[in-house]
């Protein structure tokens, strides 16, 4: 069996955003939803002040609350652990966001393109894919999984802070990543068993050969 | 002949990116092209499907982005779609010009606007060349056709930049102690980094696709610590180790407090380097000039073992006197290492702590950890090449560049990396374009004084060194009376005014500038430029979307998007890695109906106006062109063919245009000496400027005969910390606060905002559109999080939301990316933040005397302002 | 299998928003990009009125047949509390089929996939069997159908009426556990919430009901059956007071996106509808004038009569206010 | 050191013609650009004794033409600036190293290196 893993390094990352538009280039997602978002935090006070960034998506849990919760069977969890939905089948209750902790279903309810009514080209191609006023959210670009590429947010990271793999494989390099790095996943108390991994702290690899 | 690489195989990819590459895509056509969204210049694949553009990766041959994008990269589908896209001529039908002035567009034809164009500049061409003024930006290709004209019918105004600082110094710094044209940091091997007033490594800057990744595996696999000294809590701070927030302006200070501790205090410094490889064992007589020898002229050492003075190429030379003072010739005189000492003790870190508010206690110590950090003496082999290691850099770039001092402030910490010798070695400060072995040989030389002087590949700019005696100006920039800058467009609005009050007899009558927006971002307070552009009796403009320089166009020709042009570009080679490459831009899909390739639209204008010939002339000059690949006079080649010979000529007939069309890249292998050109060069850095003396006084002399009252207390040899004029407004408290820009890594130039993605992003981020506001200034002026406030300075208001924050200095205002835009083209970007520039004060008192960059420096007043949106 | 072909689908949908006009709205989530408790969004009015007049009308229909049975109610009381009950069920059903995403509305049959694992489906169920059972239930009074086997009082007509009592009950605490079985929103996740809304859809179901007698049977009637229900009604009244006290207390002492929804209602942007709308029009007034009423100091007539009958339409206000609240104080836990 | 005669003068005097003598050679000079402009012509021939460098050709220029150009071409010592690109038969001299080396004739190009600012 394979379950497909991400782990998100959150000292590499820069919170540059990249992955949130190269996800949107990828799949074309309407105005105003993000199937991955970076959070910004700030805490502390002047001059120990200090900003944070988080890089959240669908976390593809092992035992997911939307796909419990849906009414009409439209959450589907693929062999490989990947949670798609199945548009035609959604009729778009939202209880799947409702269910989600994590707050990442979206609604894609019509409305105007990125330039007003009439849809660019590029628009039209990717809106296509969509059906409206059903749910949708990340799919793990389960498309560029298939033939063996990475997520679309993977391959554009600049920090290289975002790396996936198969969970069940050892060798597989979200699992050496795991065994070198501090790492939690988000809101484990929660049940869901997420397939994200958030590493965290230096990984203190040995100083390159001085003489 | 080099060994040719695969790009994939030249830095092992982390993270494995199979099958994006073109040739390994079966059914899908991704055509391996250059993104243009800023100029960093990435490798991406377009895939293209029924002639639209439906996704953008990275590609992963190319070691200049290995596979990865930026947000704003990825963005670039929205500008190629802009629905506000240009796609016919237009021709301005209301006289009037001026901020948010409808131009009351017509349409015309290709042949009318051409005909416009090449009647006007006869006529200039016959009257007098100088009125030709061209502005030129990314697009390298169309730059250099239409730079032509500044070779052949002589206009020596062809401005290449945009914003009003961009290589002031970091070019001519770079030129002077690296040879090479602009930095990068060794992150393989570093393991200390200082970013002063820049986001190297995190956020921004050339190469940031590489420089990123690699940053953070230094910062995480090998615990390299990152020190940021800026204003602003920007990203780069949020990442650092240790943010020093600093006061704008003080960066001198700062440098200057660094090298007192690691020259008096703490004693480290690389004497070996000093000594062989700068001149900082030259001496120096009472005049702050050299002491030279009478018979060759060459400046003198002290020879400790002889006891004698003997010239720096003088073979005998044996262990160099640094410090102490001599009396040689009968005189009394110091090495230039000696003076520096002497200087930088007049910056204790209490001193610095009072003008730079960092506490003295924090900066002795990162002084301290970055000199111990340096290993002085440590080697390090690579490829079985014994190199000298110091795994330290102070980086700086555009913080220190944009101040009225700019020379001074940068010019202070570039000594902190000569003085550990960490300036192209491994783990140290390193600068593109050194040197160069393939295809054409480009290093650097020893020129005047055994001084470095850079490769001819790298050396596009008149150089600091020797530098040029002043002369009374010919040219509405000044260019004559700045005798070690660069350039110096800055001042071409400025002296434009009046230009009879420098002795100049013409002004601009026509301006040519391809779609970049160099009034919202060129100078400074806007109003002076857009008299200048008033001012001027043809503007032409070439267009993507009509941005706000565009509405002051009398004729805009549309532009392709850079997913539709084609640019040969040139070869380039990542900092410290083991191969270089040469990528090229490509159409990608149709050009939209009704827009023309920008080059072939200024063949006409030059076959119109008769100067074809001469330009296809210095085009073969210019592009590198060798036979039998020369554009023959009284021939008419598109610029597929010339790109075709262009790619030949350098690379030879196996590689022409179809070539790169089909691969995108061509990548191949180089040596260590390449990587760290370092202690290869022969030629030496100085760490003393003694040309400055002369070119003070000749500048001084041609001044007082055009009775100009300039300050050139910056021509000194040494370093020092001089206030800029907002400084002194905060103490007397004049102000509020000083207005700082900054950036944002997914919002580069004013084309981001008008992208409907990140413009989305912006909303939903409040620092975009929002301005920094400490929470302590913020308390004073009873403002809260999210309110309207009101924003001014003595040149401009805008009102715009405050963001409260403590990730700010509490004297600072900090203003992030492009914004606060009026233009009708871009409906996007209406109204949305504040336009940075337009609150700069403009003048000659704002730019500096040495390299005339501007000071950005805003003098801000805050107050609340009531009422939602505007 | 597609139940519904697209352009039928299209068409409908046309039909049933075209008067509308332009939809400008972008989604329905608040994707916002700092690391902080999201505020839900996605079910709004429209769910919250689903919620409170499904529950309402379970909670009617529970206590009609019941006191109809105990003689409190007269046949024409109970024939119209069934009808317009119907129609309350109806409205709320149209109201949650709006809520429904834009022509994927027209798929809502798919709704009854997953009642093994779906709280929704198991609600779509109950809701659907229910108005069934009362639209069967209520046939017999219609002119001319009066022959049918099961119309009051008869064997199988009480068979019917028991299915329906327990429908409705299942459907009353549905409307609870719909939004208390998840943990995504810490101030929806308790056992009070099912209590909570039972309490309230029997409080409302309860005090509608001297108003239908007033309808069915004329001012005295509603006297007599007000008799037997205010205090009831009062007693309601006071047992939803404290449950909802017991749960806010609850909620103020939990995790923080708990404690920030109690904010929300108490003192934050809910402060106007919670304060106002459930405790204040919801709970107090009614108090006030039931138990005037029940003191007898209101006397009778025309005039008392519209006071209570204003009374009751506070007490429904109350109850779509209180769904309402607790809807928009939805707070999620950060997700990280 | 420099040139006993110049065949040609910047104010366009008359032009010695006929063949150099065996100890000097002949070189056609191109001007492009702003050097055109200040030089006041495009293209002139100068005569210089064998084994002249680029050196000596630019003290020759600078003694020819217009003070202007020399103010913007040469260096205090005479020598061409480094944003001055000088080419021999079509072929850059790429760098310090080519410019000593002594010159034989043919066609040299100078003109002005276009001065790329950067972002």
């Amino acid at each position: 069996m394979t379950r497909m893993g991400f782990s998100i390094d959150l000292e590499r990352c820069v919170g540059c955003q990249a992955c949130v538009i190269a996800c949107k280039t990828e799949n074309g997602t309407p105005r105003n939803i993000h199937w991955m978002r970076v959070l910004e935090k700030e805490e502390g006070a002047f001059p120990d002040a200090r900003r944070s960034f988080t890089p959240v998506r669908c976390n593809h849990c092992a035992n997911p609350p939307c796909v419990a919760a849906c009414p009409t069977g439209a959450f589907v969890q693929r062999a490989d652990g990947v949670v798609v939905v199945n548009e035609s089948v959604c009729v778009g209750t939202m209880a799947c966001l409702t269910a989600c902790p994590y707050y990442v279903p979206a609604r894609y309810d019509g409305g105007d393109g990125y330039f007003g009514k009439k849809l660019t080209m590029y628009e039209e191609a990717k809106y296509s894919n969509f059906r409206e006023g059903t749910a949708q959210k990340c799919h793990f670009c389960y498309p560029r999984l298939d033939e063996g590429r990475p997520p679309a947010c993977v391959e554009a990271c600049p920090a290289d802070a975002l790396n996936y793999g198969d969970l069940d494989d050892p060798e597989s390099p979200i699992n050496i990543e795991l065994q070198r790095r501090r790492h939690f996943r988000p809101r484990e108390e929660l049940g869901t068993d997420p397939s994200t991994y958030y590493l965290v702290g230096k990984g203190g690899g040995p100083a390159v050969g001085v003489s | 002949m080099p060994t040719f690489v695969r790009g994939r195989d030249t830095k092992e990819q982390t993270v494995e990116r199979p099958g994006a590459g073109r040739r390994d895509a079966t059914d899908s056509d991704w055509v391996p092209t250059t993104c243009r969204m800023c100029l960093v210049a990435c490798q991406v694949l377009v895939r293209v499907e029924a002639g639209q553009v439906v996704n953008v990766i990275g590609n992963p041959d190319s070691p200049n982005n290995r596979g990865r994008m930026c947000a704003k990269g990825k963005s670039g589908i929205m500008n190629h779609y802009n629905r506000s896209r240009l796609t016919r001529p237009l021709r301005r039908t209301n006289p009037e010009k001026g901020i948010k002035v409808d131009p009351r567009w017509e349409e015309i034809s290709w042949d009318e606007a051409i005909d416009a164009i090449t009647a006007k500049l006869r006529q200039v061409v016959e009257e007098d060349p100088r009125k030709l003024y061209l502005q030129t930006w990314a697009d390298q290709d169309f730059a250099a056709w239409l730079g032509a004209l500044a070779s052949v019918v002589g206009t020596p105004y062809h401005q290449t930049g945009i914003s009003g600082t961009c290589g002031k110094t970091i070019h001519s710094i770079n030129y002077l102690t690296t040879g090479g044209w602009w930095d990068e940091v060794d992150f393989e091997y570093c393991n200390y980094l200082i970013d002063v007033g820049t986001q190297q490594g995190i956020a921004t800057r050339e190469g940031f696709n590489h420089a990123v990744p690699d940053c953070a595996t230094a910062r995480v696999e090998r615990g390299m610590k990152l020190v940021v000294v800026d204003p602003v809590g920007n990203n780069a701070a949020a990442k650092a180790d240790e943010w020093l927030p600093i006061l704008p302006g003080t960066d001198a200070a700062f440098g200057l407090g660094m090298l007192h501790v690691l020259l008096n205090e703490a004693r480290i410094f690389d004497a070996e380097f000093l000594a062989q490889r700068t001149n900082a064992g030259y001496l120096v007589g009472s005049d702050g000039r050299y002491v030279r020898d009478p018979a060759s002229r060459q400046p003198l050492l002290f020879d400790l073992d002889s006891g004698t003075a003997k010239t720096h190429d003088d073979a005998s030379l044996g262990a160099v006197a640094l410090e102490g003072e001599f009396e040689v010739g009968g005189q009394l005189v110091k090495p230039a290492f000696q003076l520096l000492k002497e200087r930088v003790a007049e910056y204790p870190p209490e001193f610095v702590e009072a003008i730079t508010t960092i506490p003295a206690s924090r900066l002795r110590r990162i002084a301290r950890e970055f000199g111990e950090a340096a290993q002085i003496g440590a080697t390090i082999t690579i490829d079985g090449v014994e190199l000298p290691y110091r795994p330290v850099c102070l980086n700086w770039c555009r913080g220190p560049q944009g101040h009225k001092h700019a020379w001074h402030h940068t010019w202070a910490l570039q000594l902190v990396n000569v003085v550990v010798g960490c300036i192209n070695v491994p783990g140290g400060y390193q600068s593109r374009a050194t040197a160069i072995g393939w295809p054409d040989v480009s290093w650097p030389a020893v020129g005047q004084d055994g001084m470095m002087v850079p490769g001819a590949h790298s050396g596009k700019h008149a150089l600091a060194f020797p530098g040029r005696p002043a002369n009374r100006p010919g040219r509405l920039d000044l260019f004559e009376l700045f005798p070690v800058a660069a350039h110096t467009r800055t001042f071409v609005p400025e002296v434009s005014k009046d230009p009879e009050m420098y002795g100049l007899d013409h002004r601009i009558e026509m301006l040519i500038h391809t779609a970049g927006n160099q009034i919202a971002g060129g100078w400074a307070d806007v109003n002076a430029v857009v008299d200048w552009y008033k001012s001027i009796d043809l503007v032409v403009g070439f267009a993507v979307e009509i941005n706000e320089t565009h509405e002051l166009d009398d004729i805009v020709l549309p532009m392709p998007t850079y997913l539709e042009s084609n640019a040969f570009d040139s070869q380039d080679a990542v900092c410290g890695e083991g191969v270089a490459f040469h990528a090229i831009q490509q159409q990608t899909v149709e050009r939209a109906p009704g827009v023309r390739e920008p080059i072939e639209v200024m063949m006409d204008v030059y076959e119109r106006a008769g100067i074809l010939d001469e330009v296809y002339l210095v085009m073969n000059r210019v592009l590198k062109l060798k036979p039998p690949y020369l554009l023959e006079t009284g021939r008419r080649y598109t610029h597929q063919e010339v790109l075709d010979r262009q790619a030949k000529s350098v690379y030879g007939p196996e590689f022409g245009w179809e070539w790169f069309k089909e691969h995108g890249i061509l990548v191949w292998a180089r040596g260590v000496a390449e990587r760290y050109p370092g202690r290869f060069i022969k030629g030496r850095i100085p760490i003393y400027m003694e040309n400055f003396v002369d070119r003070g006084e000749e500048l001084g002399v041609v001044l007082g005969d055009m009775g100009l009252t300039w300050d050139l207390v910056d021509y000194d040899p040494l370093p020092q910390w001089i206030a800029c004029e907002s400084y002194g407004q905060l103490e007397r408290g004049e102000i509020d606060a000083i207005g700082v820009h900054y950036k944002l890594p997914y919002i580069y130039g004013g084309q981001g905002n008008a992208n409907p993605w990140i413009d989305e992003l912006c909303e939903k981020l409040p620092q975009s559109y929002g301005v920094l506001i400490n929470t302590r200034l913020a308390g004073q002026k009873g403002i809260k999080d999210g309110d309207w406030i009101w924003l001014e300075s003595p040149v401009g208001k805008s009102r715009l939301r405050a963001h409260v924050t403590e990730c700010v200095h509490p004297q600072v205002i900090g203003i992030a990316g492009h914004a606060g835009h009026w233009a009708g083209g871009k409906p996007l970007s209406r109204g949305k933040g504040v336009n940075f520039n337009s609150l700069l004060p403009y003048g000659t008192a704002h730019m500096d005397t040495i390299s005339s960059s501007i000071d950005m420096c805003a003098p801000l007043t805050v107050r609340r302002s009531v009422g939602g949106p505007p | 299998m597609t139940l519904m072909p697209d352009r039928l689908a299209l068409a409908l949908e046309r039909a049933w928003t075209g008067w509308r006009g332009e939809r400008r709205n972008h989604g329905n989530v608040d994707h916002g990009f700092q690391l902080d408790l999201p505020v839900q969004k996605h079910w709004g009015g429209r769910v919250a009125f689903y919620l409170f007049l499904g529950g309402t009308g379970g909670g009617f229909v529970f206590l009609e047949i019941v006191l109809r049975w105990l003689g409190v109610l007269g046949t024409a009381t109970a024939a119209w509390g069934m009808w317009i009950g119907l129609a309350l069920a109806f409205l709320s059903l149209l109201a949650i089929f709006d809520h429904l995403g834009p022509v994927a509305r027209w798929r809502f049959l798919y709704a009854f996939r997953r009642p093994r694992q779906s709280w929704i489906s198991r609600g779509v169920m109950i809701v659907s069997v229910l108005v069934l059972l009362r639209l069967v239930v209520a046939l017999p009074t219609v002119p001319g159908a009066e022959g049918l086997p099961w119309a009051d009082g008869s064997i199988l007509g009480d068979g019917l009426r028991l299915l329906v009592l327990g429908f409705a009950l299942a459907f009353v605490i549905y409307s609870g556990l719909v939004i208390s079985s998840w943990n995504a929103i810490a101030f929806w996740n308790s056992a009070l919430v099912p209590v909570l809304f039972v309490g309230f859809s029997f409080l409302g179901g309860l005090a509608a009901l001297p108003v239908i007698a007033w309808l069915a049977d004329g001012l005295t009637a509603m006297e007599q059956v007000g008799d037997a229900i205010w205090p009831i009604v009062l007693a309601l009244i006071a047992g939803d007071a404290i449950v909802l006290a017991l749960y806010l207390h609850g909620m103020s002492t939990a995790t923080r996106p708990a404690r920030v929804s109690v904010g929300m209602i108490l003192r934050g942007a809910e402060r106007r509808r919670f304060v106002g709308g459930v405790v204040t029009l919801g709970l107090l007034i009614p108090a006030v004038v039931v138990t005037l009423e029940t003191i007898g100091s209101l006397g009778t007539g025309t005039g008392a009569a519209l006071l209570l009958v204003g009374a009751v339409a506070a007490v429904q206000a109350g109850g779509y206010f209180l769904r309402d609240t607790i809807l928009r104080a939805g707070v999620y836990g950060p997700p990280v | 050191m420099g040139v006993q005669r110049s065949v040609t003068t910047p104010m366009g005097r008359q032009q010695r013609t006929g063949e150099p003598d065996s100890a000097s050679f002949i070189v056609k000079v191109l001007l492009m650009g702003e050097l055109k402009r200040l030089a006041g012509r495009r293209e002139l021939l100068l005569e210089l004794p064998v084994g002249s460098t680029v050196h000596a050709l630019a003290s020759e220029l600078g003694r020819v033409c217009d003070p202007a150009f020399g103010r913007l071409a040469l260096s205090k010592e005479g020598d061409l600036q480094s944003h001055v690109a000088v080419f021999l038969n079509g072929a850059q001299l790429e760098s310090m190293d080519g410019l000593p080396a002594p010159l034989t004739g043919g066609d040299i190009e100078l003109m002005l290196v276009p001065m790329y600012e950067g972002g």
